[in-house]
């Protein structure tokens, strides 16, 4: 049992690595940038985060269920805009305003839900459909122009409790709340079984078709959230808001060790994944580095991350393998 | 049933500052565009749309989602459907040069508004330069800043930067440049910060870069539509305050849309530089209803919008020059 | 006793075609019922009715003298009845607790209450003297464990009528040993047992009804005290069989083709040695954890080896899998599913794939078509692979003997000095495991060397030219012909393990 | 399960040799492989009514023109996601391959563009790339472009391959690195002033139609119609190419290997790595000809050619086609059908003359709508009807 610390080592290293790298990126840019690691920029980075992050606590729901969600970018978009209606047109108010994104986000979440699960389209192709539709929908209320939210709304956006950001909490929050249902209701174990293997889940009893409608549901109210929430710090919705971000929230969530293969990840492997993407781009912010090569090392970095992550997933297979004698 | 009209109303304003001659017949108009996502492509949409079909003829539109290509195969299929004439706002000036080579070897006449084919000897051409027009608005700033500095010690500079795939983003980026080149013992080198023309993002690096720099002396947007989010940024920080009160960051843009105005009333910004969307369009429109009348196939004429700067300087003179300010008094922000 | 399931004049037709004859009969409440048959003769069309997976055609079943008419696997379930597949549907990224309790997890305020879920699971655990912890996560379970899980789950629903297709294929003696007494159990507590098996001695053993069909059609039905094994497979097959292995067209010849030299690797192999003559079928057997699969697995370049030798034809033995098979070594798998086929690819695809280079045709490697048909009907035949067409037909729709000679058929396509057929008649029926038999036996008479390896001790007795014995990765001896003894090899088979010293992995 | 269900083979007896009826017949379109083309050729046919354009000459051309550089990139995506991969790096591959080629041939660069790139600069100057004029340079050019393209896929490949990272976050980050890539080496600028002959291969008529009179002294440019291009016989060339390595070559088996089960494969002595490093060139060989396709008619190297929606336009094609995204699925004839129908989509709604407001609404209806056909056929042929 020779070099028992080293490997220690190495494992603390593989099994953690995203972790560790998380925390070398910080390091590395702190030391470049001492404020980086000041308590205000490390908030920033969290309520920064908030955005992708929230949307991809719900793309982790359908990723689990070996599905995609590609609408998420344009939900975004039009969850807020509908709620902006209700708050300038029908006085709802902020709460109200987000209660009518988040309900709005549902019925999307709803409509993708029924095409996949009742009419049995591929989800890529369904919510492929609905990317074009629900932003050209909100295309067609505002004629593609820019949509301007009641004053309060900035308030609110801006607003924090006990010196924490409204945006930080609400991430939080949607971060424990998803991490319990996923790991501690009986609706969360059966989206991870039916992920693993829907045949099966059908056979044990499970509502397989209620599952997955429920997560599309999910997946569509959290990014309507993540839009409202982002939205309410400028006040401002423009026509392109959202559009692309399908493919930033999937990396958040799969660089936090989802897979798009269905039956792994967790709610805070997105919170993390999601984190660390804004980390890296707020550190390149910080150092000052070249715009051109911003985005390069960018992903030069989550590729490092989702390195590591293989190689622990190697290093898993191996240590899953059973020994049948000492070594 | 109020949402809807009120949408509507908003839409039917920029269009009659336009005067375009009536033509002996009324022709099919191609129109095609690259995308709608900001206030001014929006405005310069319906000033194009609404003066058309006000004067009989009949528009056929064309939106490229900003895909080069698509703008190609979209100008092709209005060309096989047989229109009279084609407007188009390109991608960038190098797809514009093989469109317009396109329509002209098909015989239709072809104008290209607001940007510039690299090739500028074919086709009608309405010219904004965007880096003399950012240079004109960074150069009021600059000449600010410098009036507003408290002590001797060099002033920072900080600019938002559009898409960088986007070739007016970085004309604008380069005018930013060349006004500052003209003060080299006043600034620092500038902070750049990406937006990729997208509020979420430019509001996480804007934050990021004002948390790592507080001190900013001079702050230039490549677009208006950028100014909420440096609202939100600035506001908590105590950097958002009209001209004159203590912690004012001097501060521009570029487009000249109806917020910016606003802004520029209020005192909150100093400048923005403004391409003068009526006269572009209306002198696209003449011309290309001109050329139709005339049986013109291959019309060629350069038509230069020189734009201009809109400062806190001559805001009472030229006001009414700038699109924006037109839609602002039109009641643009009340809705 | 009342009888608790009657079918009357039960008929189910594919496309016309019956897959089950007006079937009918009596299941007595309480009673462990052995159903036995050859594949195709209607046992899984008359389970899937059972289980709501299809409807009969024509014809009744009736549930406690109720009409029964399941539409769907939840309405069974409701019923009481409880399936324990061969083919595990188990959920690898949940834990053993969660498993059992997928469907109806114990909540409090809307969370599942862990603890009375673990504190069940444990007790059903003990019941089946499975040592692991209720929140083990399935993946890292072995077969037979995994087994043990899903036996679990029907222990908990409390089912009334359980339903054991093939359940001690992957399970070693101990672990059957424990089923049966759970079984007995169950028996006793007033349940009804179904119990589907080809192990024809399991079913004598443990059934007081067996019932056989055939063709979709009962063709007995009787105490099984009184219908012995050779009554039982003349009544499947219709005809007596003269006997259950064929008899070795060859003895082995004196070169020894394949020799392994001290082969170590650190908690998996320590120090085993031994040589395979050409010809010779050499029986490997183990208990599960003994080192055996993961040991073919290694020979195979599968999986590392730290130290030792092997030699094929005098030559080392290196490399990867494509080198190994290069110089002509072949592995049937122990996972048919998993491993072993394209499930979803025709059958021909499934046959040509490990020799698929040799059909292509420089430069461009083009498939030479004629040559690759006529090469997989041609195995086909030979095989008495029972399909249609070959080149349409997936893998997936056959039964599981016909598929087990499509993972065995791939490998003859192209000459092999080493097979390794790790459990290759594993959920395969009598007719089929005495081809796969033959099989083996022609590829040792024509000079290959064959490493067998079962945990079915009576096979490798019928088969083998010598077994050898492993244990924790150790070869614990090795008997020749003359010597087999089923009491010996089982006492060295379970060797150490007998002392109760468990190793954590 | 351990009896067989029943045997297909009993269930696909051969029909009578009698007259098909009209049910039969509709049937046998509606579960053929030429599925989507004749679901294309309806909606054709349903809309031809209201939009003349719609079926003269002209447009036709258009629509095939448009079909070509798509096909091509498509028909690399449908190795990839045969193997049960994705490959969302393909757009910033066009992208990068056009700056490639635009860099090595442009025959003259102006002086402001050049001070700012760092790397461009380099290599070109005022006189223009150092294959620009030189005999065989545009071939010599291509070459490079096919190399650098093929490049980039073959280090998706080795990564996805050797370290077993999944295909989506590899490409997704290869395609964040290049097209930032391309949009540095150039410094945001396009690159213009193309020999004429690279132009010809995405412009050039080899056979062009006229339908007018025969006497007519000048024919107007616009009543001639292109019908055999340069970009179709390359396209068609990589199709056939394609098709045959996919579905006749120990290549394509073993493509499907991996996709249907990539375990089972490797323990059958398929080379699994080499095939897949093998399969993501592919992807990104065919990228670089679509790139060669797309600049050429664009008369410029452009690093943001491939942005923005091109790659769902790629991947909704070739799924729609009928490809599965989960490996062991994939047919390049389904590919080619998938694209008419984007392309043909596309330019319907083009000529429809919507407002640009509900484009994407229609889009979107369209795709779905195709969609559920595809499942309704689905299930025909499962339940056997």
């Amino acid at each position: 049992m020779t070099g028992s610390a080293r490997d220690r080592a190495m494992a603390l290293v593989t099994n953690h690595g995203t972790l560790l790298l998380f925390v070398l990126i910080i390091l590395v840019f702190g030391t470049q940038a001492p404020a980086f690691v000041g308590p205000e920029n490390l908030g920033n980075i969290i309520k920064q985060a908030s955005f992708i992050g929230i949307a991809a606590v719900g793309m982790v729901f359908v990723l689990l269920t070996a599905g995609i969600d590609l609408s998420v970018g344009s939900v975004m978009y039009l969850g807020p805009l509908i709620a902006g209606f209700a708050m300038r047109d029908f006085g709802v108010g902020v709460a109200g305003g987000l209660l009518v994104a988040v309900a709005a986000g549902a019925i999307m979440g709803g409509i993708n839900a029924f095409l996949i699960v009742v009419l049995k389209v591929v989800p890529f192709i369904v919510t492929l459909s609905t990317l074009f539709f629900f932003r050209g929908f909100g295309a067609f209320l505002t004629s593609s122009r820019q949509f301007d939210f009641p004053e309060e709304i900035r308030a609110f956006g801006l607003s924090s409790v006990f010196g924490v950001p409204t945006p930080i909490l609400f991430f939080a929050a949607v971060g424990v709340a998803a991490h319990i249902v996923l790991s501690r209701t009986a609706f969360g174990r059966q989206v991870y079984a039916v992920g693993n293997d829907e045949a099966a889940a059908a056979k044990a009893g499970i509502r397989v078709g209620r599952v997955k409608a429920s997560v599309y549901v999910i997946c569509s109210s959290l990014a309507a959230l993540a839009g409202f929430i982002l939205i309410a710090q400028i006040g401002r919705l423009d026509t392109g808001f959202g559009e692309g971000r399908e493919f930033d929230v999937i990396a958040a969530a799969v660089l936090g060790g989802a897979s798009l293969f269905g039956g792994i990840g967790t709610a805070f492997s997105a919170v993390i994944g999601a984190t660390m993407i804004q980390a890296v781009k707020t550190g390149l912010v910080f150092t000052g580095t070249n715009l051109y090569l911003q985005p390069m090392l960018q992903g030069l970095i989550i590729f490092a991350a989702v390195f590591l992550d293989s190689v622990r997933a190697a290093r898993l297979e191996t240590l899953r393998r059973r020994f049948i004698r000492p070594r | 049933m109020r949402t809807v009209s009120t949408l509507f109303a908003g839409a039917a304003f920029a269009a009659a500052s336009l005067g375009v001659a009536a033509p002996a017949s009324a022709a099919t108009i191609c129109f095609a565009f690259q995308d709608l996502e900001t206030e001014f492509w929006v405005a310069g949409h319906t000033a194009i749309t609404r003066t058309l079909e006000e004067a009989g003829h009949t528009v056929i539109e064309r939106n490229a989602n900003e895909d080069a290509n698509r703008q190609l195969e979209q100008v092709r299929d209005c060309i096989a459907q047989g229109v009279d004439g084609i407007i188009i706002i390109p991608q960038d000036g190098e797809s514009a040069v093989t469109i317009v080579n396109e329509a002209q070897d098909n015989d239709v006449p072809i104008a290209v508004f607001n940007r510039p084919p690299s090739d500028l000897s074919k086709g009608i051409i309405v010219v904004a330069d965007n880096a003399s027009i950012a240079s004109q608005a960074v150069d009021f700033l600059a000449q600010e800043a410098i009036a507003n500095r408290e002590g001797d010690g060099k002033l920072t500079p900080m600019i938002i930067v559009g898409d960088l795939g986007d070739p007016n983003a970085v004309g604008r980026k380069d005018g930013f440049y060349a006004a500052l080149e003209n003060y080299p013992d006043d600034f620092n080198t500038p902070i750049e910060v990406a937006s990729e023309w997208d509020a979420a993002t430019a509001l996480a690096n804007l934050e990021a870069a004002v948390t790592a720099n507080p001190e900013i002396d001079l702050l230039f947007t490549s677009s208006d539509f950028l100014f909420p989010t440096i609202r939100s940024v600035f506001e908590p920080r105590g950097m958002w305050v009209p001209r004159g009160e203590a912690g004012h960051v001097v501060m521009g843009g570029l487009d000249g849309d109806a917020t910016a105005c606003q802004l520029l009333k209020e005192g909150f910004i100093d400048s923005t530089g403004v391409q003068d969307l009526y006269f572009e369009a209306e002198a696209a429109l003449n011309a290309i209803l001109a050329a139709i009348e005339a049986g013109e196939a291959q019309p060629n004429e350069v038509i230069e919008d020189p734009g201009f700067a809109l400062t806190s300087a001559n805001l009472g003179e030229r006001e009414m020059d700038m699109w924006g300010c037109v839609l602002l008094s039109e009641g643009f922000l009340d809705q | 006793m009342a009888v608790l399931l009657s079918f009357e004049a039960l008929r189910k037709e594919y496309f016309g075609v019956p897959a089950l004859r007006d079937l009918t009969l009596d299941i007595r409440r309480g009673e462990v019922v052995g159903v036995i048959g050859e594949n195709g003769a209607g046992k899984s069309t008359l389970m899937n009715m059972i289980g709501g997976v299809v409807a009969p055609t024509s014809g009744e079943m009736r549930w406690l003298g109720e009409p029964y008419h399941p539409r769907m696997p939840s309405d069974a379930t409701a019923r009481g009845v409880a399936f324990i597949h061969q083919e595990l549907n188990l959920f690898t990224n949940l834990t053993i607790a969660e498993n059992i309790f997928v469907d109806d997890f114990p909540a409090r305020f809307g969370m599942i209450d862990r603890a009375a879920m673990r504190q069940r699971t444990a007790e059903l655990l003990s019941q089946l003297a499975l040592e692991v912890a209720p929140d083990t996560s399935v993946d890292s379970l072995a077969p037979g464990e995994r087994q043990l899980v899903e036996i679990a789950k029907a222990l908990h629903r409390d089912a009334e009528l359980i339903i054991f297709d093939e359940p001690t294929t992957s399970l070693t003696p101990r672990e059957t040993a424990k089923l049966f007494e759970t079984i007995e159990r169950l028996r006793a507590d007033g349940k009804t047992i179904l119990f589907i098996s080809h192990i024809l001695g399991d079913v004598k053993r443990l059934s007081d009804t067996v019932v056989v069909l055939r063709d979709g059609q009962l063709v007995a039905q009787e105490p099984a005290a009184g219908f012995d094994v050779p009554d039982m497979i003349t009544a499947m097959i219709g005809r007596a069989l003269g006997g259950l292995y064929p008899d070795r067209t060859a003895a082995p010849r004196d070169e020894i083709a394949f020799s392994a030299k001290a082969l170590s690797q650190p908690g998996i192999l320590e120090d085993v040695s031994f040589d395979i003559r050409a010809g010779e079928i050499l029986g490997l057997f183990g208990l599960m954890g003994s080192g055996r699969s993961e040991m073919a697995r290694i020979i195979f370049g599968l999986d590392p080896l730290e130290e030792g030798a092997l030699t094929l034809k005098n030559q080392p033995l290196t490399g990867g899998v494509r080198d190994r098979i290069a110089r002509g070594v072949a592995f049937v798998t122990e996972d048919r599913r998993a491993e072993g086929l394209l499930m979803d690819a025709p059958i021909a695809e499934n046959l040509s794939l490990v020799s698929i280079e040799e059909f292509g045709r420089a430069p461009l490697a083009l498939l030479d078509h004629a040559r690759l048909d006529h090469r997989t009907e041609q195995l086909k035949t030979d095989m008495i692979i029972k399909a249609g067409d070959i080149k349409t037909q997936p893998a997936r729709a056959l039964s599981g003997g016909n598929q087990q000679k499509v993972v065995i058929g791939k490998w003859l396509m192209r000459h092999s000095d080493l097979f390794i057929l790790d459990e290759p008649t594993r959920g395969v029926d009598v007719g089929a495991k005495f081809e796969i038999y033959a099989l083996a036996d022609r590829l040792a008479a024509a000079g290959s060397s064959v490493l067998f390896i079962s945990s079915e001790l009576e096979e490798l007795m019928g088969m083998c030219d010598r077994i050898m014995v492993m244990n924790r990765g150790e070869v614990m001896g090795m008997f020749d012909r003359a010597d087999f003894s089923e009491r010996a090899i089982l006492a060295m088979a379970f060797g150490k393990q007998a002392a109760g010293k468990e190793v954590a992995a | 399960m351990t009896d067989s269900g029943p045997l297909p083979a009993t269930a696909e007896r051969e029909e009578p040799a009698l007259a098909p009826t009209v049910g039969q017949r509709a049937k046998r379109i509606f579960l053929s492989d030429y599925f989507v083309l004749y679901l294309s050729l309806a909606y054709f046919l349903v809309l031809m009514p209201f939009l003349p354009t719609l079926s003269n000459p002209a447009n036709l051309a258009n629509i095939l023109s448009n079909m070509w550089p798509l096909l091509v990139v498509a028909i690399g995506q449908t190795f990839v996601l045969t193997i049960a991969g994705i490959d969302l790096s393909q757009g910033s591959v066009v992208g990068f391959t056009s700056v490639v080629g635009a860099m090595l041939l442009a025959a003259t660069a102006s002086p402001d563009v050049l001070s700012n790139a760092p790397i461009w600069g380099l290599i070109i100057d005022e006189t223009g790339g150092p294959l620009a004029g030189v005999p065989g340079g545009i071939a010599l050019a291509i070459a490079a472009m096919i190399a650098a393209g093929g490049l980039i896929g073959a280090a998706n490949g080795l990564a996805i391959a050797h370290f077993r990272m999944p295909p989506f976050m590899v490409t997704l980050v290869t395609m964040i690195v290049i097209s930032a890539f391309a949009i540095f080496l150039t410094q945001s600028e396009n690159i213009r002033n193309l020999p004429e002959a690279y132009i010809q291969l995405g412009k050039g008529d080899i056979v062009s139609v006229y339908f007018g009179e025969q006497d007519e002294s000048r024919i107007p440019r616009r009543e001639i119609y292109s019908f055999i291009t340069y970009p179709m016989i390359i396209a068609v060339t990589v199709a056939i190419i394609a098709h045959i390595a996919l579905s006749r070559t120990v290549f394509g088996r073993q493509v499907f290997a991996i996709g249907t089960n990539r375990r089972a494969a490797e323990i059958s002595g398929v080379p699994v790595k080499r095939v897949i490093v093998l399969v993501f060139t592919i992807s990104a060989v065919c990228a670089t000809i679509g790139a060669l396709l797309y600049s050429t008619r664009l008369e410029a190297g452009r690093p943001t050619l491939g942005d923005g929606n091109f790659l769902l336009d790629v991947i909704g094609a070739t799924v729609i086609g009928g490809t599965s995204l989960f490996g062991g699925k994939g047919k390049i004839i389904w590919t080619v059908f998938g694209v008419f129908f984007f392309v043909l989509l596309s330019n319907t709604l083009n000529l429809m003359n919507l407002s640009s407001f509900h484009i994407d609404m229609v889009k979107g209806a369209v795709i779905v709508a195709a969609a559920l056909l595809d499942v309704l056929r689905t299930r025909l042929i499962r339940g056997g009807i």
